[in-house]
């Protein structure tokens, strides 16, 4: 029985906390049952990662653990495939933090408070089923499913120019879901010599039967198609808008969890699938890649929108994870998911402290604001840490995983991943600068604006969530090898495809 | 004649049945019970439904082949029961309203004689039998059309459909002649036989016409223009079965005259058409979608667009197309319906049907908002929404056949779902995210019980009819059991 | 007895930043001062025990046939990168990192000590935000002792980074003075983008030798550098570049020109933090470094005679702005950077062949008695600073009636740095002379020269803070500072008298075996001539108000403001970020993103809309139009088709 | 002289013609019929020529052409209706004025 599974209820509790909230009745309520729901959530990602490990440390050295098949479309042999390696159970973990920060950082959401949680959980859904699933159909079918409640999330419960901002982003990103669609179904009927069909990856790639010229055509279309949620040039425009409207917990959930769908898609089906293409046509992702992580940082120093400033940045660290997966290679890969563990928390943090210093300011314009610390000094202090944290210093998770990813990038020896290495590693210059300069500009320095002192600081829920991120980030940090072992291993089998051609 | 032949079309008698019922109800029960037709006719129409799925004969072939049962014919005649069946739920309060009390009796009896022509449509195997079927379905429908007597867009659509119908029926059977003088038969599978390995410029010829004459039905890009008119003009209730209904018809008789009668020129010839057609109708559909404002309008642009994506089942040409086919006529019945459902409670109540009618119906009726974007989410295939899963096995049963050629096709289609989506999404919008005009929104209402338990199926539909696999593997069974359509291949 | 305890003095301080940083305001300032130094000095008395018993204690292998030992106390895998590459967290003792491990934990214990006096206001009064300072302070000593300790590379950079946001931290410590806000800003970045090179050093160093360690890297230097195979860049070795970029890192925490213009500015922090880190700790993790990888940098010659070039010339630049200068903490930042360019040189000009390697003890040796008395300067300007609240020279004069205790200890810190025997810095820095002699007589004279620029400015600073004239202080009349600023000014005083007599060369130098210092004569006489003569003319100049010093900067009045202006180079950077940078690369940036990719998507979406409204008149709502559309249509599709088959 | 195929395709080619000529040319709805019905005839006599000429034992073609007459006087009563339903709403069977409802 599928029941069976504990994969399976990574999508059962968020739709159960969907159907509790469609019967609650006021906010209390609401709260509530999303407060349980993500506990829950969280309780489980922790009791997978602890039956994982005991798992792996018995000796079990099968590629996926946990697996299961459940017919689903006989006629085209589509199967419910889950499993779960160490990446995904990374990915899960994330998503467990985030969500459950996410649910304390709206607490105060209004107007409609339970359809907005009802959205929230909707997303959730969808990425904890594309993480536990292993095949096309439904990997694709939860990435839909995550995409859409982001308009009605930014429509409705937005700020500024969010109409534009709503529909930009979906469409972007649909259109690029359309693209991974084509590429799907070209895997699909190439995923077999024998005319046995399949959409199940491991099967995918066990059969390696994908013609190389077929290669050439499906890996753009799935590599771009993931791409464009991982904000690769120039295909990140969606980013900096959709952010900017979002409001917080949307923000958070989305660069922390969802442009996490991007790169993880990336190399589980693009690079996976067809190692061929993926060795051939890699530089020239590589190279928009590699424009994007210098291009977001340089973009980010003249915003002046906090929301934006942090969005570039996105752009830049998304494109430090699509550029790590594309050097092909154990360390660098271990460094792209090490990143999105650590882009996703500390970006969370990010989203979480911007709201809740507009909550409080109704600006987001850094010109307009100045000496916060002497204000608000819990979320000054935990800017601060968030900066930090997101420029590389010792301690925090980007600094292992930028570390991770320069050394794996360095082991290509050929003077174009030289060059574009170096080129990457400047961004850590630049991020400097333009993280300096908002904590500067806001917190440090006279007050500006004097009707800002009577403003006060975090409460409960808003410290809770931002603690709980900080802690992560600076775990993440601080005993990197846990992690790193984790999912170190879960790269042989992607290696060995690569190697193989 | 072996009369026992009758025998073998079941669901025909059982229409007819229930044809016969709602003529006799109309026609000698007292006034005082005459209010209670409509709900009759749910209700016999209901029972008949649902036998159809538990009593159909299995394959058959009678009157000299000129009539064919099979599982297929039998799954999408099925699928249009249910449409009808929501359709006729639909209209219970319309047809309940003031000035429809003398003739709502007329009006059930056409729509089912509709529907039987369909079947004609569906099971022919014969092109007499296919016009005689197309035009039983087609003739009515523009009496039903101009059913609001008091309304003139009602009579101006009605116009202007019957002008197009007849205009496209000439030219469908002027092809048809130019088929029967290259063949010598009007049974489809002697004509295939007859054409075999022929491509003169009579047959394509005779192909442009028939695409035509049929692709008016579809409202195909460029015979699609009639469309938007007569759905906008016409009673709302019509335009729901218009936009389904008799689309899903058309396109399964379509599927089965190209690919049992034409299919030796698949290759050299109708691929291509209908090629160029589903781009056209796609993009074309999807841009003038973008910009109606009336939501009858709107919807029929977009069923324009959608008729496109039928079309990739047919020009993949083979069972999967088929079921494919299949299985998005069911999805495109219960989203659409669903919306037509929502857009004719509105209209039943204030007589609203334009989309800046819809700001801020959130705040005001949150079910009824909720239904349509449920509905235009499924339309614009966005899981876990029926609609996603419809669309996914076209586009796959398109790119089955391996043919690079149709990847390029699928590609240009899924890039015109962007535009679809935002399309949809304004709708969404609309109800979701903008605030109530200066006239406020529209205020809070209880629609009818009918309308209800229609929106109930539709919404039911809509968000379980992927989900559960075994409606698709039902079609795809039910389609390989006609793979003699496919035996040119 | 193993060294394993001594974790201790790498987990105090981090308990302590821990502690103070997460208690916070709960915790009353003055108590959180307390605690931070108590703290402090019992993770002193730890790292003293280590390094003394390294040096002296019973044998543990620390010395072998003569040579100092590297031992490594204990280490922890922290990351796996890959098989080979693997970081671990470690204690490293040699001679260079015991010798540290005293000079770091003194000053930091001196200074926590200091603060205590020193960060009250004028009720006496501790300032606010006393708890963070403490943390910060902690954190910035366990980021130095652990860069100290490293027993690879890569912990070395996790701490360098680490030593890096703690500076910034403390330059920002007055944080609503935006002047404070910038010139952390500036420490922070322009030591980050000298770290890029380091990184990108380090990246390239353990991609061709497969490890980050020391000892491995060190203990075969030649087949370390073999690994490389002789692949070049640009016409020289990988190695060379790689060393060339591991040393920018080391330059940009050393404030070697041109990065070294974050240190002047850094003199908004609070006084005891200048003393701590932009005197005698951080400021030298560059020279140490070096020291660190010297069996590795004596190998590449180009490499160091750029580490020669570098430090002499920042030495001479440093010295003349110091000259003119007229904020007495400017003046101290200045001589910091030109002391540290004669370390660095010293390591340049020192090769294990020239004399025994002399350059390298030289160059510790300055190190050392440089953080002593250069510390005792900063706290003694702290003193005066906190005496006459002003940086300025304008603001003194005549202090010495006022603070005989900062008299006297300035004077001490003056007289070792300008190498009169027998205070510190004579020996040290005779030695390094002799070193640059040694490698070329080019290099001693100029080193020579600067040495005694360095007795003017220092001697012009001090006689216009005691000495030239005698300002009214109104009724805020300056006087001494308390017990726990005095004291360690009193002590520091006493190190600087006599550290130059320990025989330093007996426990550090190149190859770790003895070194026996013995004195040049001629290069010991001749500097110090040089020396005093600096010394009378500065008397003669600034012991009494006079008009002397203007007319000389009238005369050169050029070059005065050249040099007063730390000849543009502020300018030039503020010119590069913020016109160039900005303004030429950011802007356009965001200006292109905005229009050209945003743009493009956006025009996608109106060519829809207004294809959608060109087309609308097909949609004519006349029947005729539709038909005649629909056979136009129908004999179109047949025409073409037809066409295409023939 | 011999009647030939081509001799009765061409009045049906020309018939149909006019038909779409009237269709697209003519104002009044009562003379759109008339066109139409011109190519509706025109349909059925290439039906029955067809058979006559070319498949001479057979009958379906002159079944088809049966049927097609009965099918072209149901649409036309069916138009007439229409026809004078718009009359009464629009007071004129003008085909132009047919354009309320565009774009």
């Amino acid at each position: 029985m599928i029941w069976e599974n504990i994969l399976i209820y990574f999508v059962v509790i968020p739709v159960l906390t969907l159907a509790g909230l469609a019967i609650c009745k006021n906010i209390k309520q609401v709260r509530a049952v999303s407060v349980i729901g993500a506990t829950v959530l969280m309780a489980l990602g922790v009791y997978l990662l602890v039956e994982f490990l005991q798992l792996r440390a018995a000796g079990v050295a099968d590629e996926m653990l946990f697996c299961g098949d459940w017919m689903w479309f006989e006629p085209m042999n589509i199967k419910l495939s889950l499993g779960v390696d160490g990446i995904s159970v990374a990915m899960l973990l994330l998503s467990c933090v985030i969500v459950f920060a996410g649910v304390f950082a709206s607490w105060n959401m209004d107007p409609l408070p339970r359809e907005y949680f009802m959205w929230f959980w909707l997303l959730s859904t969808g990425v904890f089923g594309f993480f536990i699933a292993i095949d096309l159909f439904t990997m694709f079918m939860f990435y839909e499913v995550a995409l859409i409640p982001m308009y009605l999330l930014i429509g409705v419960w937005g700020s500024g120019n969010k109409n534009y901002s709503a529909m930009k982003l979906t469409l972007m990103l649909m259109g690029a879901s359309a693209l991974l669609m084509l590429g799907i179904i070209g895997v699909y009927f190439h995923s077999s010599a024998d005319g046995n069909l399949t959409m199940n990856l491991l099967e995918i790639a066990r059969n390696n039967a994908i013609p190389h010229e077929w290669q050439y055509f499906l890996f753009p279309m799935t590599f771009v198609g993931f791409g464009v949620l991982g904000a690769m040039f120039p295909f990140h425009t969606w980013s900096p808008d959709g952010h900017a409207s979002a409001p917080t917990a949307v923000s958070m959930l989305h660069a922390g969890v969802l442009m996490k769908l991007g790169g993880y898609g990336c190399f589980r089906i693009a690079i996976y699938l067809m190692p061929h293409a993926a060795n051939e046509l890699a530089w020239i992702f590589l190279v928009l890649t590699g424009i994007s992580v210098v291009y977001g940082a340089f973009s980010a120093c003249v915003q002046t929108d906090l929301k934006y400033i942090n969005a570039y940045s996105s752009v830049s660290h998304c494109g430090m994870v699509l550029f790590a997966i594309l050097m092909l290679n154990t360390t660098a890969m271990t460094g792209a998911i090490m990143q999105m563990l650590s882009h996703g928390l500390m970006t969370a943090l990010f989203f979480a402290l911007i709201g809740m210093i507009y909550g409080r300011t109704h600006t987001r314009d850094i010109r307009k604001m100045g000496g916060l610390m002497q204000i608000m000094p819990f979320l000054g202090v935990g800017y601060v840490i968030a900066g930090l944290a997101n420029l590389g210093l010792p301690g925090f998770s980007g600094f292992v995983a930028e570390m991770t990813i320069f050394v794996g990038s360095f082991a290509h020896a050929d003077l174009f991943h030289r060059v574009l290495t170096i080129m990457a590693c400047t961004a850590i210059v630049i991020t400097a600068v333009y993280i300096l300069r908002v904590v500067g500009k806001m917190l440090y320095g006279p007050v500006h604006d004097e009707h800002h002192r009577t403003l006060t600081d975090a409460v409960w829920h808003e410290k809770f969530a931002v603690i709980t991120l900080i802690v992560c980030v600076a775990g993440l940090g601080c005993f990197p090898n846990f992690f790193n072992e984790i999912i170190y291993d879960s790269f042989a089998p992607i290696i060995k495809a690569l190697g193989a051609f | 004649m072996d009369y026992s032949q009758f025998l073998s079309m079941p669901q025909e008698i059982g229409l007819v049945a229930v044809f016969l019922l709602v003529f006799l109800y109309d026609t000698f029960m007292s006034k005082k019970v005459q209010n209670a037709l409509p709900v009759f006719t749910c209700v016999v129409f209901g029972l008949f439904t649902i036998a159809n799925v538990f009593f159909c004969e299995e394959s058959c072939s009678i009157f000299g082949g000129m009539f064919e049962n099979t599982q297929a014919t039998v799954a999408i005649k099925a699928i249009l029961n249910i449409g009808m069946l929501i359709v006729l739920i639909q209209s219970v309060k319309w047809a309940n309203s003031e000035y429809m009390t003398v003739r709502r009796g007329e009006f059930y009896e056409l729509l089912l004689i509709t529907l039987f022509g369909m079947y004609f449509m569906i099971s022919a195997r014969h092109f007499l039998m296919f016009v005689i079927g197309l035009e039983t379905a087609s003739l009515p429908l523009a009496a039903l059309i101009a059913f609001e007597k008091n309304r003139y867009e009602s009579h101006e659509a009605a116009a202007k459909y019957m002008f197009t119908a007849i205009f496209s029926s000439a030219i469908f059977m002027m092809g048809l002649s130019f088929v029967y003088a290259l063949s010598g038969s009007l049974y489809f599978s002697d004509i295939a036989a007859m054409i075999f390995g022929e491509s003169s410029t009579l047959l394509i010829v005779a192909l442009a016409f028939v695409i035509a004459g049929v692709g008016f039905k579809l409202s195909l890009v460029p015979f699609h223009l009639w469309t938007a008119d007569v759905y906008q003009g016409a009673p709302t209730p019509v335009t729901g079965y218009l936009s389904v209904i008799s689309k899903g018809a058309a396109a399964f008789g379509f599927m089965v005259i190209l690919v049992q009668v034409f299919g030796s020129v698949y290759t050299v010839a109708w691929k291509w058409m209908m090629y160029a057609l589903i781009v056209l109708t796609i993009i074309l559909g999807n841009l003038f979608a973008i910009r109606q404002r009336n939501m009858k309008r709107f919807l029929a642009f977009s069923s324009v667009s959608q008729a496109g994506y039928i079309m990739l089942g047919v020009v993949a040409a083979n069972e999967m197309g088929l079921a494919s086919l299949m299985y998005y006529v069911l999805v495109y019945v219960l989203s659409n319906l669903a919306a037509f459902g929502v857009i004719g409670a509105i209209e039943n109540k204030t007589g609203k049907v334009m989309m800046s009618d819809y700001d801020g119906l959130r705040s005001t009726n949150p079910w009824l908002s909720f239904a349509m974007m449920l509905a235009m989410f499924s339309l614009a295939g966005i899981p876990p929404f029926a609609g996603f899963f419809s669309k996914f096995f076209i586009f796959a049963g398109a790119l089955s056949t391996g043919d690079v050629a149709l990847y390029v096709l699928v590609l240009i289609a899924l890039l015109n779902t962007i535009i679809s989506l935002y399309y949809y999404l304004l709708v969404v919008k609309a109800m979701f995210i903008n605030k109530p005009g200066e006239n406020g929104a529209i205020e809070t209402f209880k629609s009818a019980c009918s309308e209800r338990l229609a929106m109930i199926v539709c919404v039911l539909g809509i968000m379980l009819v992927g989900i559960v696999s075994c409606i698709y593997t039902y079609l795809v069974d039910a389609a390989e059991t006609s793979s003699a359509l496919f035996n040119i291949f | 007895m193993d060294f394993s305890y001594s974790y201790l003095v790498l987990v105090l301080p981090l308990i302590t930043f821990l502690f103070l940083g997460l208690m916070g305001t709960r915790l009353s300032r003055k108590t959180a001062g307390v605690i931070g130094t108590a703290m402090m000095g019992v993770a002193a008395v730890i790292a003293y025990s280590v390094a003394l018993e390294y040096f002296f204690g019973a044998d543990q292998g620390q010395i072998v046939d003569g040579i100092r030992q590297q031992i490594i106390a204990w280490d922890l895998t922290w990351l796996e990168f890959t098989e080979n590459l693997v970081i671990k967290v470690g204690f490293l003792l040699d001679p260079i990192s015991a010798m540290m491990l005293i000079v770091i934990t003194t000053v930091s214990f001196l200074v926590h000590l200091y603060s205590l006096g020193y960060m009250q206001d004028h009720e006496h009064k501790y300032e606010k935000g006393l708890q963070r300072y403490y943390a910060f302070l902690s954190l910035f000593t366990l980021s130095m002792l652990g860069l100290v300790v490293a027993p690879n590379i890569f912990q070395m950079y996790i701490f360098w980074e680490l030593v890096g946001v703690s500076s910034y931290l403390l330059i920002g410590f007055y944080y609503t003075l935006p002047a404070a806000v910038s010139a952390s800003k500036k420490a922070f970045i322009v030591t980050r983008f000298a770290d890029l090179g380091f990184l990108i050093g380090i990246l390239l160093l353990s991609f061709y030798t497969q490890t980050f360690d020391f000892i491995t890297l060190t203990s075969n230097p030649t087949a370390a550098i073999a690994t490389a195979g002789g692949a070049t860049f640009m016409g020289c070795s990988v190695m060379a570049w790689a060393l060339t970029l591991i040393f920018m890192g080391g330059a940009g925490k050393s404030a070697m020109f041109p990065l070294h213009i974050w240190l002047p500015d850094a003199m908004e922090g609070p006084t005891p933090v200048s003393a701590l880190i932009h005197a005698a700790t951080m400021v030298v993790a560059g020279v140490f470094l070096v020291a660190r990888l010297f069996p590795l940098y004596c190998l590449e010659e180009g490499t160091m005679t750029v580490i020669t070039v570098i430090g002499a010339f920042t030495a001479f630049y440093a010295a003349a702005v110091a000259c003119v200068q007229s904020d007495i903490k400017r003046v101290l930042a200045f001589s910091t950077i030109s002391q540290i360019a004669f370390m660095i040189t010293s390591l340049g000009v020192a090769r294990p062949e020239l004399h025994e390697g002399v350059g390298y003890m030289a160059s510790m040796f300055h190190l050392f008695t440089h953080a002593m008395f250069k510390a005792l300067l900063f706290l003694c300007a702290g003193a005066i600073i906190h005496a006459v609240h002003s940086n300025e020279m304008s603001a003194m004069g005549g202090l010495r009636k006022y603070m005989p205790i900062c008299n006297i200890a300035f004077l001490i810190g003056c007289l070792a740095i300008a190498g009169i025997p027998p205070f510190a810095g004579f020996f040290s820095k005779d030695e390094i002379l002799v070193a640059a002699f040694e490698q070329n007589t080019f290099w001693g004279i100029w080193m020579m020269l600067v040495a005694g620029m360095t007795a003017f400015y220092m001697f012009r600073l001090y006689y216009k803070i005691f000495w030239w004239n005698n300002p009214d202080y109104g009724h805020h009349t300056p006087h001494d500072a308390p017990m726990t600023m005095s004291l360690p000014l009193i002590i520091l005083s006493l190190v600087s008298i006599v550290a130059g007599l320990i025989p330093f060369g007996e426990f550090v130098s190149w190859n770790r075996a003895d070194y026996h210092i013995h004195l040049n004569m001629t290069v010991a006489v001749s500097s110090v001539a040089v020396a005093v003569v600096a010394i009378l003319l500065a008397t003669k100049l600034y012991l009494k108000e006079n008009s002397a010093p203007a007319k000389m900067a009238n005369a050169f009045k050029g070059l005065w403001t050249a040099a007063y202006h730390r000849f543009y180079m502020d300018e030039l950077y503020q010119f590069i970020t913020h016109k160039i940078i900005f303004e030429r690369v950011s802007r356009p940036l965001a200006w292109f993103d905005r229009q050209i990719v945003d743009g493009s998507l956006n025009g996608l979406a109106n060519i829809a809309n207004s294809a959608s409204y060109a087309i609308r008149k097909l949609q004519s709502g006349s029947i005729q139009s539709y038909v005649y559309v629909y056979l136009i249509g129908a004999l179109l599709l047949a025409a073409v088709t037809v066409i295409c088959l023939i | 002289m011999d009647l030939t195929l081509l001799m009765y395709l061409i009045p049906s080619l020309i018939m149909f013609c006019c038909g779409v000529y009237g269709f697209i040319t003519r104002k009044n709805m009562i003379a759109i019929l008339i066109s139409l019905e011109l190519m509706l005839n025109a349909v059925d006599i290439n039906f029955v020529v067809f058979n006559r000429f070319l498949f001479p034992g057979e009958m379906e073609g002159m079944f088809f052409s049966l049927f097609a007459i009965a099918i072209a006087a149901a649409e036309t009563a069916l138009v007439i209706a229409i026809i004078i339903n718009v009359f009464r709403m629009a007071k004129n069977i003008d085909i132009r004025e047919l354009t309320k409802m565009k774009f």
